[in-house]
């Protein structure tokens, strides 16, 4: 299953459509004045659905070293 | 204020100019900053039965609009400067098979891609010689909404008259800008159309001009049945490879634009009466020129403007007598210098020509033409 | 009507015999056309015939109606402002596979997608004639042309298939030696209200013929009468079928045509005013 | 008024700066006074910064853009540090009040809430624009404010959506 | 390799984020076509990315490898130009609706129909983006757009069947929703030695949306999901597809290519000397 | 007869030119009276490992051939008037984005359709100006098949050494006759190839010039990434729409022809040392015009021929110096007055400038210049 | 049936490319010194094939008034 | 030879005169004489017409189109009605003997079976071309019959059916 993951966003390119919260099956997302919030991190799935269908490059999941998380 | 007094957008005003002078029939493919003119026209034209289509690009556009033309309707189509390449060629066809059609160029930032959204004034040559071989060229350029609103129904109104493709010239900024437009100004224009052929069907000789050159136009459908070509031809449409009839078609396609000149070439001069120093400009940048004048002559310098509204054929007369009159003439115009050319060729035996050019994609405001003519004048 | 009659009514008989070589195919798929209109009783007043550059685009200069030779390529684009301007025209294009389907390609497909009324005849004879044999796209894939040197790497287009693609509501196919059933076919198109293609296999014995081995303009013919089968033949009987081309009507289901469309924009605007 | 006046609209695309323009201009001509409007146009236009601009004269107006601003109206802080350099010196300078105004001495200033009044009280981002013209037509005494409204009233008609 | 490492590998990440409006479709196609490449772990230098004009064309800029940007409609013959003379390069051309179906209609069919080595994603959001929202070739009938005021009376393309007719090897359609099946058709697009032709349905809120109706970008993203439906789900379950469009792959059957049928010629010419 | 030494068209002699120089990559569109330019090419082509496509219109021939260019390969592409016109758009994005290549124009008779199967020098304008917005042009005109074959090859030189398209002009006339070519002046002749990077991948700016003003040209797929657009762009390739940039681009583009003049602009003077009497003539009419000269010296007649190879840019110095020298200047060329245009700017400060012209599909035959010139010196 | 008919040639016209020839079914047709000839017009069965196919229109069926046949 | 032979060959198309033109020209080269060949070129060549023009000389070639024809070769009437005009006072004529010679006064006239002898004896009308240059190296002593012959084996080696 390699590396566990995190959910990150680059706020400077996000432009907040809302696609990302819209399709994110857990909810875990909000838009915050225009740009998208990890709201709920704690439910996120890691099913990268975020991930796939931002037009901006801005969100995505990360490896995250086991010892940090 | 009159309900024939608006704000309008100079692409605005050239379908109101054009559906004033008559037209029916626009065909053409969206670009930037001519896009307004179509999409002004899609809207406005079944109101009145006539007919809009976007066709599949610039090439189809020109040849539909000619085809229109042909079917008796008034025709336009608008572009800018990678349409109006593409155009050429169909453009020449009109030349030859001498259909009245008005094709748009708002110019912006080339060569290529260039500056899709900046101003620029670089296809003044490309009017007259884009095409391949010899053709007559008519080209105007207004200034203002009110004049691009009267000057295409002038060009709707010459391209009838002498059976050509007329080019109206625009430039981004007198496209995108709002002005005051008073359209009672078509009252004191008046409409023509081209001459229809009355005499007996049989025998009809499409390209059997009268004494003014000029050959009685029939629509396709109406009985004058009649072939049309782009090779050269001689009175009855078909094809030739006579010597002769090449040398008579050439000719009397130049000779019909030649003989019309006084009635084709408009220009304005402003404050010239008296004038040692003159700014020849057009578009936008005579706007410009024109605060520069007076600036200058608040300097006391005797300074004037000399404005073709007709760009081709060459207000060449008007810019001779210009010449002996004036010690200067600086040429102002956006681009690395095309109309001064034309300028210098007919103006240098009698005074000093100076260009100012400007190709960064700015407009050339009155403060740098005032700052030129300034150093100039030293 | 015999083709003696045909000629005095349809043709401009002063500029016969036409410039095409002896045996080239055009001159049977033009008399074909020409048979299609007066079996309509069509008014020549109200045909246009518009045609590109090519031997077979000269097809125009030889018919009296309104007639029209363009650019090269672009004949359907300068049609559909003709229709569009005036849609009570009833407009025929004649064409070559080069001038419809190299640089006028673009605008055949476009005329097929608007379903726009233009019934398009294709000359097809696989080779621009005009400039003196140079392969098209319609070239068989081996055949030699003057800039095919070693056999023609182009696959070529099947025409049909591309306008059926691209939304003509009518197209067929047949040859110059089934003249007959290009009259039909062209009869059939110029009833569709609405974009009709048909190709009609011509002949080029002086380019295609001579660089191909094709034979003379006879061998050439006989290749037109026993290279195709019918489709409707086929169908039924497909063992016959095998290595020839089909013909015949390949596709027929008119739809809304396109002048008719815009016209409704212009009745809704004026019941509105 | 003086011969000439300068206008500048600048926020980003969206707020319908350039409807504003033109109203504004056409408010001006039924007041009888010469106006011309031009905008930026370009890719950025996009989303990103917006430029209006209106010259007003009581003579005619030759050079079309705007040289050095009159009046200058900034709607977002981008827009303001591109802009400010522009304004006279004695100009006129009108921005939202979520603006940061560095360096903007000598100016007229008039900070208001026009962007949080457009979403709070009117629910529609949108209407920025007609809330900034109201604005302008109080300050600047030129163009009346009974003309601006005949104006929105022609480009605006009631229930479009067309602000954009 | 997560948009973090891939936007770092494979784009000019200096020239992110990218000019097109918030929620449009391009971005995600453009990730997906990226992903495919990784993929199938080709050598960056020689990928060669062509472009038109239009917002979806401006994506060549982005992406790091041989990027062109061409003239409105070229790209294929730019591209085609490219590849014959090195095919060693991997040619992807990158296009909109109207670059690739309306100016470049031709290119398209004669890339297609000479079954040349090239992929071609074509950004699809039924518009013209980039000059304002005036109607496409692939605007659907009766749709909005600035020259379609009252309504679109044009057919649209079905840009698939068009390249099909054509002569493309693999033709493939998706959307920017279902982008892991994007990614897959492009990656065997790209496999496919010969043309590919993947339509990759897009969304444009600015223009497509406002003018109709759509909702928001996110309202324009679940029709992208809801209207779609994969052609072998189709037709296992032919009730499931009313009123949808197919996806998925239609074609995939390869042939010789151009240049290695080119490269024949040359050996053979070799052989000879 | 060493084998070098061959009877070859005007056609054929460039193809065999352009192999002399390096073409390995042509791309195009079969049209008269160019169309042996393609065959031959296609020919001679996959022989040598190159490649030949025949392209579905004109348009796709210029793209694909500045494509090929891109990919490393010396380009070339031949049409006459019509195909010309049409591939003005590319031409445009050929000169902005800094591809060589090659385009040959064998001219005929326009406009249109016209006369396709006559000689023309109908498009000698159209090679400047033929394209929408400024840009650099070089257009050179031999005038025998032996010319063809060695200017083909310094037009190849010139596209590489200077990054940009260059426009070889041809007429039917030289085109189509057949004539002595010794092969082996290609021995004489330095063949060039564009400057390729040598530094760093890494970083790699495609348009940063050095003082020669030619940026260095990395072919697709040797490791130098970068990015080529139709756009105003800064050095790193990447469009921008700051007025420096702009104004940067296009200075250089223009000037990196200016300061080459020299090296670019080739004429041929004949038996003008003494004369007081030119004519200025190129392509076939220069051939009649030879005669011309020499008759009228026969006649004691000090007259003499100036020939420009290189039609742009302009011969102006060169033009000057013989219009201070001379009393008249007949311009002759196959055409309504194109390039007499120029002459007449630059020289008709010095001296009078009259024009020949023909347009009826016939060569201009060295009497009727003679005939003309008697009168002119009447 | 209509009017009795006879096979005629405008010998103007025809261009000599004998397909006229090659596909009578009669063998009615000749050419001589490259012009189609009536060789053997007894034979002729009226089926119109020739003036089918000529590209020339240079020959085809003519209708004969009774009396003058 | 005079300075300036200019010779014109004209006939219908098929009868391969522009190969002839470019073997004659050829053969002059061989002999180290300059040569320009020209053809019409029109789509009247489809059949119709066909005009060959060689000039050949022992200097420099200027203007590379006949003028005046010092020799005129006419395989059909005609090209004989179309360029007789052409051909000087003092000029030669070949002739296929099928032509009428109407008003052919002062030339030196050779009418000879060109045409039958290509049909009769070689089998094949497209040789005529082959015939004519014969023709000509016997009436023309400036290029020797040895040297046409190795420009004729140059241009259509043996077997080939090259000769258009
Ligand atoms: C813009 C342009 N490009 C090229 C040509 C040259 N040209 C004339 S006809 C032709 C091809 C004609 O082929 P096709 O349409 O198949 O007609 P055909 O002669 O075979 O009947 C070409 C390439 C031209 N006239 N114009
Ligand atoms: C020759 C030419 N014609 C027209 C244009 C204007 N133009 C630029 S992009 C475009 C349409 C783009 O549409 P599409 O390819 O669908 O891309 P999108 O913006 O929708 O992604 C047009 C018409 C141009 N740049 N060049
Ligand atoms: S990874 Fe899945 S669950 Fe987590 S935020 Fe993204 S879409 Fe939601
Ligand atoms: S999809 Fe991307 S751009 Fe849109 S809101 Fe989410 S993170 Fe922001
Ligand atoms: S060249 Fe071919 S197509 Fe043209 S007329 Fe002759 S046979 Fe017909
Ligand atoms: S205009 Fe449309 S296609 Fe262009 S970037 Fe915006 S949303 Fe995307
Ligand atoms: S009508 Fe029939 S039988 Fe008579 S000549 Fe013609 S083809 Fe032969
Ligand atoms: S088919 Fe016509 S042209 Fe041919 S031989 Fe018969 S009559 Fe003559
Ligand atoms: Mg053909
Ligand atoms: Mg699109």
């Amino acid at each position: 299953m390699g590396a566990p993951k995190m959910v990150v966003v680059n706020k400077e390119w996000c432009k907040g459509c809302g696609i990302c919260v819209a399709f994110c099956p857990k909810n875990v997302l909000e838009l915050i004045n225009g740009v998208v919030d990890i709201a709920r991190p704690e439910d996120c799935i890691k099913c990268g659905q975020c991930e796939l269908r931002c037009p901006d490059f801005a969100i995505y999941l990360k490896e995250v070293p086991e010892n940090v998380q | 204020m009159s309900n024939k007094i608006k704000l309008l957008q100079g692409n605005e005003a050239c379908v109101e100019g054009a559906l004033a002078a008559g037209m029916e029939f626009y065909a053409g493919y969206p670009i930037t900053p001519s896009t307004e003119i179509a999409e002004i026209s899609a809207q406005k034209l079944p109101a009145i039965g006539g007919h809009f289509i976007q066709m599949e690009d610039e090439i189809a556009g020109m040849a539909a609009t000619l085809g229109g033309s042909l079917a008796g309707k008034k025709s336009m189509t608008a572009t800018s400067g990678p349409g109006f390449s593409l155009k050429q060629e169909n453009l020449g066809y009109g030349c030859i098979a001498e259909i009245p059609c008005v094709i748009v160029n708002v110019q912006r930032g080339g060569p290529s891609t260039g500056l899709p959204t900046s101003p620029s004034q670089g296809d003044i040559m490309q009017a007259k010689w884009g095409t391949h071989g010899d053709h007559p060229v008519i080209a105007l350029y207004p200034n203002s909404v009110q004049e691009i609103f009267d000057i295409t129904i002038e060009c709707f109104n010459m391209a009838e008259k002498y059976r050509t493709p007329v080019i109206l010239l625009l430039d981004e900024i007198i496209a995108h800008m709002r002005e005051k437009v008073d359209l009672s100004s078509v009252d004191r224009i008046k409409i023509i159309s081209r001459k229809r052929p009355t005499g007996p069907k049989e025998g009809y000789l499409p390209y059997k001009a009268d004494e003014d050159l000029i050959p009685d136009m029939a629509d396709f459908g109406t009985g004058y049945r009649q072939h049309v070509t782009g090779l050269t031809h001689d009175v009855t449409g078909f094809p030739s490879n006579s010597p002769k009839v090449a040398l008579d078609m050439m000719t009397r396609l130049m000779k019909k634009i030649e003989i019309n000149k006084e009635d084709i070439i408009k220009y304005e001069e402003y404050r010239l009466e008296d004038a040692d120093f003159a700014i020849v400009a057009f578009g936008a940048t005579s706007r410009a020129a024109k605060d520069t004048v007076n600036r200058l002559r608040e300097d006391g310098v005797k300074a004037g403007l000399f404005r073709p509204i007709t760009i081709w054929p060459l207000a060449e007369d008007a810019l001779i007598g210009l010449s002996k009159k004036v010690n200067t003439i600086i040429v102002a115009e956006m681009n690395m210098g095309q109309y001064v050319y034309e300028v210098e060729r007919v103006a240098c035996k009698n005074c000093k020509v100076e260009f100012y050019g400007r190709i960064d994609g700015q407009p050339i405001n009155p403060d740098e033409i005032y700052d030129f003519a300034r150093e100039v004048l030293k | 009507m015999n083709t003696s009659a045909l000629v005095k009514e349809y043709f401009r008989e002063e500029k016969l015999p036409h410039i095409w070589c002896p045996g080239c195919g055009h001159g049977i798929v033009m008399h074909a056309v020409v048979r299609a209109i007066d079996n309509l009783k069509l008014d020549p007043e109200k045909i246009c015939i518009v045609s590109g550059i090519g031997c077979s685009s000269r097809a125009s200069g030889y018919m009296n109606f309104n007639t029209l030779h363009t650019t090269h390529g672009r004949a359907l684009a300068f049609a559909t402002g003709v229709k569009m301007a005036n849609p009570s025209l009833e407009v025929l294009v004649l064409t070559g596979d080069g001038d419809c389907s190299a640089i006028g390609g673009n605008h055949l497909i476009h005329a097929a997608r608007r379903n726009i009324d233009i019934t398009t005849i294709a000359f097809n004879n696989n080779i621009y004639g005009m400039t003196g044999g140079q392969y098209s796209p319609t070239t068989p894939t081996d055949s030699y042309g003057t800039t095919a040197p070693y056999g023609n790497i182009d696959k070529p287009f099947d025409l049909c298939n591309l306008a059926k693609a691209a939304g003509a509501t009518y197209v067929g196919r047949s040859t110059a030696y089934y003249a007959k059933q290009l009259t039909t076919l062209v009869e059939n198109g110029i009833k569709n209200k609405g974009f009709s293609f048909i190709e009609a296999v011509s002949s080029c014995p002086t380019y295609y013929g001579r660089k191909n081995k094709k034979g003379d303009a006879v061998e050439m013919m006989k290749s037109l009468k026993d290279d195709y089968i019918d489709i409707k033949i086929a169908e039924k009987k497909p063992e016959l079928a095998e290595s020839k081309i089909l013909m015949g009507e390949f596709y027929n289901k008119p739809e809304e045509e396109y002048t008719e469309k815009y016209q409704k924009i212009i009745d809704l605007l004026k019941k509105e005013q | 008024m003086p011969k000439k006046f300068e206008i500048r609209l600048s926020g980003s695309g969206g707020q319908g700066l350039i409807l504003a323009g033109i109203i504004l201009a056409d408010a001006s001509l039924l007041q009888g006074i010469n106006a011309i409007q031009s905008q930026s146009y370009g890719p950025e236009a996009r989303g990103g910064a917006s430029k209006a601009e209106v010259i007003i004269s009581e003579t005619e107006i030759n050079y079309p853009k705007v040289q050095k601003c009159d009046m200058l109206l900034c709607l977002t802080q981008k827009s303001y540090d591109q802009y400010i350099a522009s304004l006279k010196n004695d100009g006129i300078l009108i921005v939202d009040d979520s603006i940061e105004l560095r360096g903007a001495n000598g100016f007229k200033v008039y900070s208001l809430p026009i962007l949080k009044t457009a979403v709070d009280d009117m629910k529609r981002p949108m209407v920025a624009n007609i809330i900034s013209l109201g604005v302008i037509s109080k300050v600047l005494d030129i163009v009346t404010e009974d003309n601006i409204l005949k104006a929105v009233l022609k480009r605006v008609p009631p229930g479009t959506d067309y602000i954009t």
